[in-house]
């Protein structure tokens, strides 16, 4: 395989053109998907390379596209849908949760709806409240949905691309403040496997659990713990729903510490099912140390610089919160 | 299985001048009324489970609208959906079975009456959310348009449906894109307890058509032949590729919204009134009055109906109950 | 205080009343609760006694609803929006979440949104899986809502009251099964406070922690268990968010082992949270088994009643549970 | 503190035949337009933060509309609404703070651009979600007829907006209920990069109102007071108990959606055809024309609103930064 630095941009972009390439029920549809390339450019040229059938601009209709995007998928189509914040999913969740997630089983198998939902998650870039949620836990908790969020380019293509072969509605949240981050990602179509966490460090000291654009800033705090002494290994789960505990469950064997690191508000968010999975064994019994976790404050994202930062962990809180935590209890 | 007579669209283009389909379209009208009586009575005898929508007095629309579509037509339905079921040509053994929560049930006893989809007959699904197939028309219509079929999408709704963000969306992004789907609005004057006056403040719901540029028609919804006419008006536009259609139907249900309706918000003198337009008795008038049936093969036919819902209902009752075994299976499809 | 006997909606409907009695801006809009008397029958004859106006029959229009709540509370009313199944609040959630939550703190303070939400929660009636979710695990991860579920009549009339006087929005999620139950009211208007656990029957061998229908559940569950010599303590935390752990904790540590029993799918759901809480210590060191929860299945709910049963968790599993949990570790 | 005059409505019922209201009219145009200019200069100097939706070009649709307005009436506003919180009154001191970030902004820095409101002017906020502001203001419109006040409600929303579930929902519940709402299509051609003929097929969008049975009239958004009288007739409706009414303003946006827009989308011929048409130019032509003001009143104006803009940047600029320590207060308001 040939691997080339990519924005992770352009590593969704390609996943995007490689599956239109590959099956003509593939389309995208979308709000400014055309061609203005979409809200944060992922669409790009696609518009002008497929058209303007297969790159649907749509008007500002969540809730109308994303059942549009359920009806063609249930005869057949395998619609991309892009919500253009995933804050406005809010205006879709009876489509979302209702319909697409309930219509297998509700049939007794019947239909199917093969959609892929994506939408640019996380705060960061001064939007406010109304823009910069992550919402992953909603879907996470909704059986019939799966849900992955691509933490770096490789992951962004391999785990798009195989959102739009399964026969399941998925819900990708991409982190807009990795949509500029390049790494090396292959020319050919992959697919990186929906439920399958992912080892991004070893080390032998203490385990972060991270999602989203947590993951690079964990490993960024894991390259200054290490400077200080301290190892950690940093998993990445990468698909919230169906949930891989194998990794993280052998990790915290071996090391006896965790730290969960999400963006979202801490109040029933998705790590709290990590840390229930924990509390729930068998890792518990190798636990030296409570479980910690390090999330967004419970609070809407405001839109000061230096508000929206505190409201969220940065680097040095997690490197703090490693190092307080390896010296618990 | 039990199925009936598959509608005819005549090419007469009146269900009133062709005698196969002024039959086909009976026997249509009269196996929902002979099914749904059924249901209740099943219900009344504590033998259904649930909650049951029953279209009792609303069974022109169906069969009207379904005589005008080919069987690879799709419809979407609503959680008053057992007469466009069975309008599209559902086994009434399946459907019976899934009701009395059986394994060989159209959804194997999970979804019930608001869930029955047949993929069979293309009939997308019954839907428990008002308005929730609209949109989910809208987008089987844009497939059928991206691939080149000729196939049309036909969603049904009722009046209060109207109210609804979904049921504007989706109307909009039909019109914009020239989608060859049919939005049939069976008016039935309520949504549950809430009249169109107080719910909405146009004349006709079919106005509403007016804020997306698209063709709006109100018809006799009792009137099996006239809804089948505007259906065949609408289903034309839409293969031609000339966009969709909104079409009311006024009509009313003689039952409550469902078991638990005590009816309060509507007279008896309205509900009589309404029984008095009976489609199927009209239709039987009709077809009688110009000779087109005689009284002897009506009466065949209620009889053929009558047994074929008895049938249904022996067969299914006869079904496995549904297992919870298996209900951790199709919760996803399996990735091949 | 005169307690009466009477049932769960007619608890709701008498603290709706008192509080329309005591101040002229509480009104309540919803779908078909005025003539009909709600779907449920929870606004019963509060049409006739109050009229069409401050009992504000609307049409199908969850969003605009919600919508209208949330302006009519900005300008100082205190709308009750009757949501008639909680799985139509999917419809709404952008004026729950984007709007309602956010207002005061996005605002800087400036506006608040004294709102209720109510919602019929749950399954048990047979109604399949688009009416008969467990929702609160969306409401409870916003930072800026309350959520309250009420477990039994008396809880649910004091809840409400406290509810309606908040000045911030409460989303209140009824059960479905409940609403027949009876139990002992006061006459009086009396608050039960936001955020106050209930110590439902007190136990020496484990704690079973449960919401909404699972805690008559639990009790009768726990009146069986000690007929076999297993006492346990039943913990009903009422208020989701803000949750209160003290009583969670001091019970823990009193017992080493705790159940969670929750309606809604495992998987990221509200007792995660509290799993959660309870890995992050203090009570983790009093654990002598790990925690165990008991949910329902990571499925939408089925209609047939062998099926809809085996959903979610019955007296017998929690029976069975808890013995089981008693024999570990 | 920064403010403008406050608009004026005129006992001659035009803004083109009242000297201080003419003159009212034209500062608040002024003012919208020298703050949208600094703030466009400030971001592109890297000195303000997010992301920012101005309107400039399209002016006259709020200072027509809220020149109809009592300062007891409310607004909800948009994405782009420094035109609506400038027109309905807001101190130009706090606005700016608020886009800088600052402690003493109208939302204390956590809100920025798409979150100003100001409860003394009863504008109660900008709305980062197109079409959120639309059910509020029929919200706040209710409040006002249960309480018995006089007050109206204007809601602001783009054309984009009106293709929204939440459109549908909040007019049909205004129309229901006769509310005293006023609803305010600013029709700028585009949502974002999507043109209207993408997006809509109805010659206007005031046409959309008869699926409501009410009362829709499209204006020029560029003639201010073609705006204003409608805005009168709409207010006296609204107020007399007759009921809400869809005005739509046909303008347009000088500038890109927001600061990431490369303006594919559409031509400079069209961004120039309708800079031809500035608001500002065309108002201030008329009334000097006719002889209402002179230019040397003109200049002062001018001059006064680049100074209140001045002075809003310096003084904004010296307030203390918001404070993180606070961020755990207002995300519940404290229960008494
Ligand atoms: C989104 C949503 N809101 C409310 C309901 C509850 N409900 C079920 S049917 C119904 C009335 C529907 O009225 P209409 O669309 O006129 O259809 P009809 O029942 O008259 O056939 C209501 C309010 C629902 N199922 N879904
Ligand atoms: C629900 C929702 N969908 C999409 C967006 C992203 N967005 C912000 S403004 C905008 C265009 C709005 O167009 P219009 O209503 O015409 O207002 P204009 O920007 O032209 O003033 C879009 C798509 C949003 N903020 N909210
Ligand atoms: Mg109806
Ligand atoms: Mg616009």
């Amino acid at each position: 395989m040939t691997d080339r630095i990519i924005t992770y941009s352009e590593a969704v972009r390609e996943a995007i053109s490689q599956a239109m390439d590959a099956d003509p029920n593939v389309f995208m549809l979308g709000e400014d998907i055309g061609i203005y390339g979409g809200a944060f450019g992922v669409s790009g040229d696609l518009y002008h390379r497929y058209g303007a059938e297969r790159i649907r601009d749509t008007p500002i209709s969540e809730l109308g596209i994303v059942g549009a995007a359920v009806g063609a998928a249930l005869v057949g189509m395998r619609p991309i849908v892009e919500i253009q914040f995933s804050d406005f999913t809010a205006q879709a969740m009876d489509q979302i949760v209702n319909q697409a997630a309930k219509i297998h089983f509700m049939l007794g198998g019947e239909l199917s709806v093969p959609m892929v939902l994506r939408a640019p998650s996380g705060s960061g870039t001064g939007a406010a409240a109304q823009h910069s949620q992550s919402l992953e836990t909603w879907f996470a908790h909704i059986p019939g949905l799966k849900v992955v969020l691509p933490s770096n380019a490789r992951d962004a293509k391999g785990l798009l691309l195989a959102a739009i072969d399964d026969p399941n509605p998925v819900i990708v949240l991409e982190h807009k403040l990795l949509y500029k981050t390049s790494g090396p990602v292959p020319a050919e179509p992959y697919r990186t496997p929906i439920g399958v966490a992912d080892l991004v460090r070893e080390g032998k000291d203490l385990v972060i659990v991270a999602t989203g654009v947590m993951v690079s800033r964990s490993v960024a705090a894991a390259e200054q713990l290490s400077a200080q002494g301290i190892e950690a290994t940093v998993i990445d789960p990468r698909t919230l729903s169906p949930l891989d505990m194998t990794l993280i469950n052998d990790a915290i064997a071996a090391t006896g510490r965790v730290m969960l690191v999400q963006e979202a508000p801490k109040h029933v968010g998705f790590m709290a099912e990590v840390a229930a999975r924990i509390a729930e064994g068998p890792a518990l019994y190798s636990l030296l140390a409570p479980v910690k976790r390090l999330c967004g404050m419970d609070i809407p994202i405001p839109y000061a610089p230096q508000l929206e930062k505190a409201a969220v962990p940065q680097l040095e809180d997690i490197v703090a919160g490693a190092v307080q935590l390896m010296r618990e209890p | 299985m039990t199925t009936i007579t598959p509608l005819i669209s005549p090419e007469t283009g009146s269900l009133e001048s062709d005698k196969a389909a002024a039959l086909a379209a009976l026997e249509s009208m009269l196996a929902i009324r002979s099914f749904e009586e059924a249901v209740d009575g099943l219900f009344a005898r504590g033998l259904m489970h649930g909650t049951m929508h029953l279209s009792i007095g609303q069974e022109a629309s169906a069969t009207g609208i379904c005589a005008a579509l080919k069987p690879t037509d799709y419809i979407t339905s609503t959680h008053r959906g057992h007469g466009h079921c069975i309008a599209k040509g559902a086994d009434l053994t399946r459907m019976m079975a899934e009701l009395l929560a059986k394994q060989t049930g159209y959804c194997r006893g999970r979804g019930g009456s608001m869930h029955i989809a047949d993929t069979k007959t293309r009939n997308l699904g019954a839907n428990g959310i008002v308005a929730g197939g609209i949109p989910i028309a809208a987008g089987a219509a844009l497939a059928q348009k991206m691939r080149g079929e000729s196939n049309v999408v036909v969603s049904f709704f009722g009046d209060g449906a109207t109210n609804e963000g979904a049921f504007h969306e989706a109307l909009n992004l039909a019109a914009i894109w020239d989608l060859p789907v049919i939005f049939v609005c069976e008016n039935n004057k309520y949504g549950m307890s809430n009249s169109t006056e107080l719910s909405m403040r146009v004349e006709k719901i079919s106005d509403r058509a007016l804020a997306y540029g698209m063709v709006g028609v109100t018809v006799d919804g009792n009137d099996v032949n006239e809804v089948y006419q505007a259906a065949v008006a609408a289903v034309e536009r839409a293969r031609s590729g000339n966009g969709p259609t909104l079409i009311e139907c006024e009509t009313y249900r003689w039952k409550g919204h469902s078991k638990s309706d005590k009816n309060l918000y509507r007279t008896k003198e309205e509900i009589d009134e309404w029984k008095a337009k009976d489609p199927i008795v009209r239709f039987q008038e009709t077809i009688l009055t110009s000779g087109l049936v005689t009284q002897t093969e009506i009466e065949e036919l209620t009889a053929k109906v009558r047994e074929a819902t008895r049938d249904a209902i022996k067969d299914a009752s006869a079904a496995p109950d549904s297992d919870p075994a298996e209900l951790l299976t199709s919760v996803f499809r399996e990735v091949k």
